[in-house]
């Protein structure tokens, strides 16, 4: 990472750190909306990050984006950064204009709402994040001819609100007949694929982000936690967790890392699943060492642990999970020509 | 250690599908829900009301005191089929397992009649005292102490972590009655019956990760304990408390707390005739059938008196390492979006299993723990 | 187990101990046959356990025979006891003549070796166990209307040898056009099936014995061993793996005192395959954790553990393994009306 | 710990294929036969002449010792190939991987002039010499010792576990050269150049447990090892040697011993065409991949002159754990016989990798301690 990059992670975290806390996050499991979070990071320019420019945006590049994501993530952020991100970021994308007001999106390979002749849009989204609070919804609808990217208003929209494991808005919404305000060209297989990979890809680094949380802060409470009259990193089952945690957060990152380079110079079609997949393991297995060494103090609402496992076992069930992403992958090897080290040594 | 093997007689069969059918009934009329973990965490008074008039509370206990004495594979059959069919037995289950054989092997005569028979009736429930803000695994420094006062004992302290206690009557407490002597840690510790609604007795729920009101901490001072409520011997606490721990580290549910997802999925995959899933679910099921075997044999051992401490600590951290499995061997066999009111069974029944796990390897005994008093016991022995 | 049973138990591990050392298990990767150890099991009646007295046998029960295998397991017996008292268990069983010389056989579900008009046998079989030194071999064979139990000679046979991880015969044997010594019945479908579930259910008996013999060497090994100054028992990280090898080997053993007892009962059906399936698991970390236990030395020909663990990593795949097992049982679980605690709790 | 990530420049790559045409060539020559584990076991002196005049021993080092001068990352890239199609490269293994930079870090010039140019040419094989029959892990309580003579030292002890030692001509010996002081464990140890051929060295075999020669006991009577062949400084032998053992832990040969196998099975799934197997396959895929990356971003770090302890060792614990569970997620995928002399090239790899699993999580430093190291350093810092 170059200097540049670092100061500017730096003073992203500051910026998180002061402003979520405990309480903040909490905030959204009352079902509340935490208004100065959405503010703060909105001021700061944070919220306009890898849109460009001349789209309103604040500019930078993939990179930068990612460092917010997995910034998000480690500080469980109490709003919808990623969504509202990732749906800009594809809306200019695919040539349609970027917006400033609350949006989400809704994504599937294979749709389940249609756009009329005459621009009108139909069709039910289960689990839509932050649906309640969003102004427009970004998502595919099937046309005349094939299948359009839209962005559609949600005032007039039927939303049955619900939540995930982590409490986090997950809505049911339901359009009748809603006209788009936008909609792209047609879009083709290939094209809906890239935008669930890139999904896939910003969900990773979020995940990413959240599993460095839970490693540092089992760490610190290892150095403070006595048990037998000694700090309970000293024995030996302790250190073993400890070694697994760090093992699989410093893994994962370096597989988000590799994923996001392998974006930027557009050779992502297998980093991105082969990143979604092995990270299953990481969140199982962190999630369950950082419990068990919390012990019981870390399944009680006070203690700030489940905030993040529980966004951990939400993520890990939405949008294209592993085992699809294990089937194309498999799909792939199995049509491939090269060996095995050629698959992995070629790019 | 050679273990029993599995077999049920006639009469148990015929026990088993009549507790079964009576479940069945008031799944039926909606008495109750199926949800995983209901033995600890689903406490509904009422339904343990509904228990105790069929006379299952206490099952083994001398009729005199309100039981059954039926045997102690009576009670496994029934225990098993609560927690086959997730009913919310949360509510006695404390009393029903621990409390009672404790006062039928130290009580007084007159602990037992009093108590006894009110907790065969679902009238009294009992929570237990162990750990406390800092004692964590390290139970021998329990500091809550009682002092000696005429006519019984001035009590002062906390507990934490006790299930369910703003439901219970009363509380087994494991108090320190002498100072703390590092050279014999587990001496100077007493076991007490605490009337929960006494004056000077507090109850704070903690929340559970879920925002479920679950356990407590229990504050106390200069709480009254007449001495007739003090269970046993005053300062053999600590081995009174540990000569239960074998019926309450082997039983069923150290197995099935999250047997009803696996039911679920079971049925799902039928529905679905997906082969390659079940292939992997046998997997699971033959792990649950031999576990059974073993929790099966260390109960009729123990119904024979046999020593069972290490295949008993096995059970327990074998047996909480699989039923914590479940939900992540599920979601490899079919998709899942779990949430806690999902419409889907399988979803709800696999939010309530991932929410839940963390506590099965922590709960009555941490894994690390169990694996120092299993590798210690076998190297004595 | 009754007290008369113990004492045999008893006896029977007394000449084992005596006359079964590591020397005597070298032989066989020496590729020599251990006659001492034939002799005196068989002058001591117990290669002829469980065939009936009238048919020349010692007599005795399903547990004395699950006894002795075990036995077999937990000392490695280097000669082919199993095989040996298999075949001829099979033949009585099928009303065919048990016979004192060396025998040993070959199931297949798919029998490959057919059976001519005039009871000739021809066909093949890959690693038969200890065929070089047996003089007849009972198998399945395909004749006029069926599926044929037979007892044919060696000695007219093609045989190349082989080994199997623990170096023990797995010999190559060809047929051209042998008579037959005795053959059975037509056996029907499940008939066959019956005899490899007889088949795995010994196996399963003769594995819990090798890994009831594996967690005893390395118990024994951690209170011998120091390191750092301790006996290595003590570490936490050595008693995780004493918890573990202690778990694996109390659950195989009632898993197969269960399925003993089962068979008795005549209820073997899912009994048998459940616990060759949950076997696997066993055979995986015990085998893992006790040279992870006993470190390098465990590695070394000079220490036994090896012929534990290599007899264990062999035996997983001969016969019919948990991978069929588990298509087997996956049938029946799909076929079943019952609920899956229905299946667990009724017999 | 941000490590770079693993992209590689068009020189490289084409080194990569370099290297791979020439082992595929040799392979279908049958110079060698691919196998697992044959970086350790693989001991075949003339297949390692044959590296060495294609330049690729001592890659590396400077021109003016026999070496390439090339980058860390060109021997990373050589190194892989000769895992990934399993060449027979141990015999010059040691003194490539461990002899050469000790000797460039801590050597006197003409221990370099006289061993480097040795070793680039495979005439000169390493050993080392750390284990002792009662260490074990426990490596800081070797007594092998040494005592000051007139122009070198006397060295009497023994060593064991000394891989390939009956084929090197040398061993770095890790000796005590003066009393151990329970206050400063790691003092007072030094580094020794030996010549195996010397008088007074026995070398005596220690069968593998598949009966195959493959480590050793070396004994020591009265060896003297003149004072030009002590590496670095007398009693600091102990931080000479910690020094490597980053360049020893993460390297890809705790990732891929067992690769050869993987090979074989992706190829025998894809002839079958077979789905469900290949589904399980892509999490074996998914977790080489990131190892590998893992791995090579150490690698990175390391030329960089980055503080990589901690990963380095999470790379040794987390990588060999995979390496051995891969005959045991093959073994899911399909039947298998695995026999040391199958005809099938899966059964054969299946037979090496079982065989050879259980020294792959011993050697080099045991999962528990680095467990222990890892835990440590996170902890500190």
């Amino acid at each position: 990472m170059s200097e540049i990059k670092e100061l500017l992670v730096n003073t992203m975290e500051k910026i998180f750190k002061k402003h979520i806390t405990k309480e903040t996050v909490d905030l959204v499991d009352e079902g509340q909306w935490a208004d100065d979070v959405w503010r703060i990071l909105k001021e700061n320019g944070l919220l306009a990050a890898c849109i460009s420019e001349k789209a309103g945006g604040a500019g930078g590049d993939l990179e930068d984006l990612f460092s917010l994501l997995k910034m998000g993530g480690k500080y469980a952020v109490p709003i919808p950064l990623m969504e509202y991100i990732f749906s800009n970021y594809i809306l200019e994308k695919f040539h349609l204009a970027p917006t400033d007001e609350m949006i989400t999106y809704n994504l599937s390979d294979t749709p389940n709402c249609t756009l009329s002749e005459n621009g009108e849009v139909s069709g039910a989204f289960p689990h839509v994040a932050w649906g309640r609070y969003a102004s427009n919804l970004v998502t595919i609808a099937k046309g005349s001819g094939g299948n359009y990217l839209v962005k559609v208003p949600l005032k007039d929209a039927l939303v049955k609100e619900g939540a995930n494991l982590a409490g986090e808005p997950r809505d049911y919404i339901k359009l009748t007949a809603i006209p788009v305000l936008e909609k792209s060209r047609i879009i083709d297989y290939e094209q809906l694929e890239e935008m669930i990979l890139l999904e896939t890809a910003t969900k990773c680094a979020v995940i990413a982000g959240t599993l460095k949380k839970i490693y540092e802060s089992t760490i610190e409470y290892t150095k403070q936690r006595q048990q037998f009259g000694r700090y309970i990193h000293r024995f030996q089952l302790i250190q073993r967790h400890i070694a697994q945690l760090a093992g699989e957060t410093v893994i994962v990152d370096s597989a988000v890392d590799n994923m996001m380079e392998a974006l930027v110079e557009k050779r992502h079609r297998h980093e991105i699943p082969l990143t979604r997949i092995r990270i299953e393991e990481a969140i199982r297995t962190v999630s369950a060492s950082a419990h068990q060494v919390h012990g019981a103090i870390g399944v009680t609402y006070e203690h700030h642990l489940h905030h993040y496992t529980r966004r951990l076992w939400s993520y890990r069930d939405e949008g294209r999970g592993h085992l699809k992403w294990s089937q194309k992958l498999s799909r792939d090897l199995l049509q491939s020509n090269n060996s095995m080290w050629e698959f992995l040594t070629t790019y | 250690m050679k273990l029993p093997s599995s077999q049920f007689t006639k009469d148990q069969e015929k026990f088993r599908l009549e507790v079964r059918s009576f479940l069945q009934k008031e799944l039926a009329n909606r008495t109750f829900e199926t949800a995983c973990d209901s033995w600890l965490s689903g406490c509904n008074p009422q339904f343990s009301k509904k228990i105790a008039e069929q006379g299952w509370i206490g099952l083994t206990w001398p009729r005199k005191y309100g039981g059954q004495e039926r045997s102690a594979i009576d009670r496994y059959i029934l225990t098993e089929e609560f927690l086959a069919i997730g009913a919310p037995v949360a509510a006695h289950w404390i009393a029903d397992r621990q409390t009672g054989p404790l006062l039928l092997r130290y009580g007084t005569e007159e602990q037992r009649s009093y108590f006894l028979p009110r907790i065969t009736k679902a009238e009294c429930f009992f929570a237990i005292g162990l750990s406390e803000p800092n004692s964590g695994s390290d139970l021998a420094s329990v500091s809550t102490n009682a002092k000696k006062v005429e006519g019984g004992w001035l009590v002062n302290g906390a507990k934490t972590w006790t299930s369910n206690a703003h439901d219970a009557h009363f509380m087994i407490t494991l108090v320190r009655t002498a100072p703390y002597d590092k050279d014999s840690k587990h001496s100077g510790l007493s076991q007490m019956i605490l009337d929960l609604h006494d004056k000077g007795v507090s109850v704070k729920p903690i929340k559970y990760l879920t925002g479920e009101r679950h356990f407590n901490e229990v504050f106390f001072e200069d709480v009254f304990v007449p001495d007739n409520r003090i269970v046993g011997t005053i300062g053999e606490g600590w081995k009174q408390g540990l000569a239960e721990l074998a019926f309450e580290r082997s039983g069923p549910e150290r197995i099935l707390s999250t047997f009803p997802l696996l039911e679920e999925i079971y049925s799902i995959l039928k529905q679905q005739q997906n082969k390659e899933a079940m292939n992997k679910l046998t997997e699971l099921v033959a792990k649950l059938w031999s576990l059974r075997n073993l929790s099966l044999g260390v109960a009729k051992m123990l119904e024979q008196g046999g020593e069972v401490a290490v295949p008993a600590a096995l059970v327990k951290a074998m047996g909480t390492q699989f039923e914590q499995s479940i939900p992540e061997m599920v979601r490899l066999l079919t998709e899942t979006y779990p949430t806690m009111d999902a419409q889907k069974m399988l979803d709800r029944y696999m939010a309530q299993s991932i929410l839940h796990s963390p506590g099965f390897t922590i709960r009555g005994g941490t894994t690390e723990i169990l694996y120092g008093i299993i590798a210690k016991d076998v190297i004595n022995g």
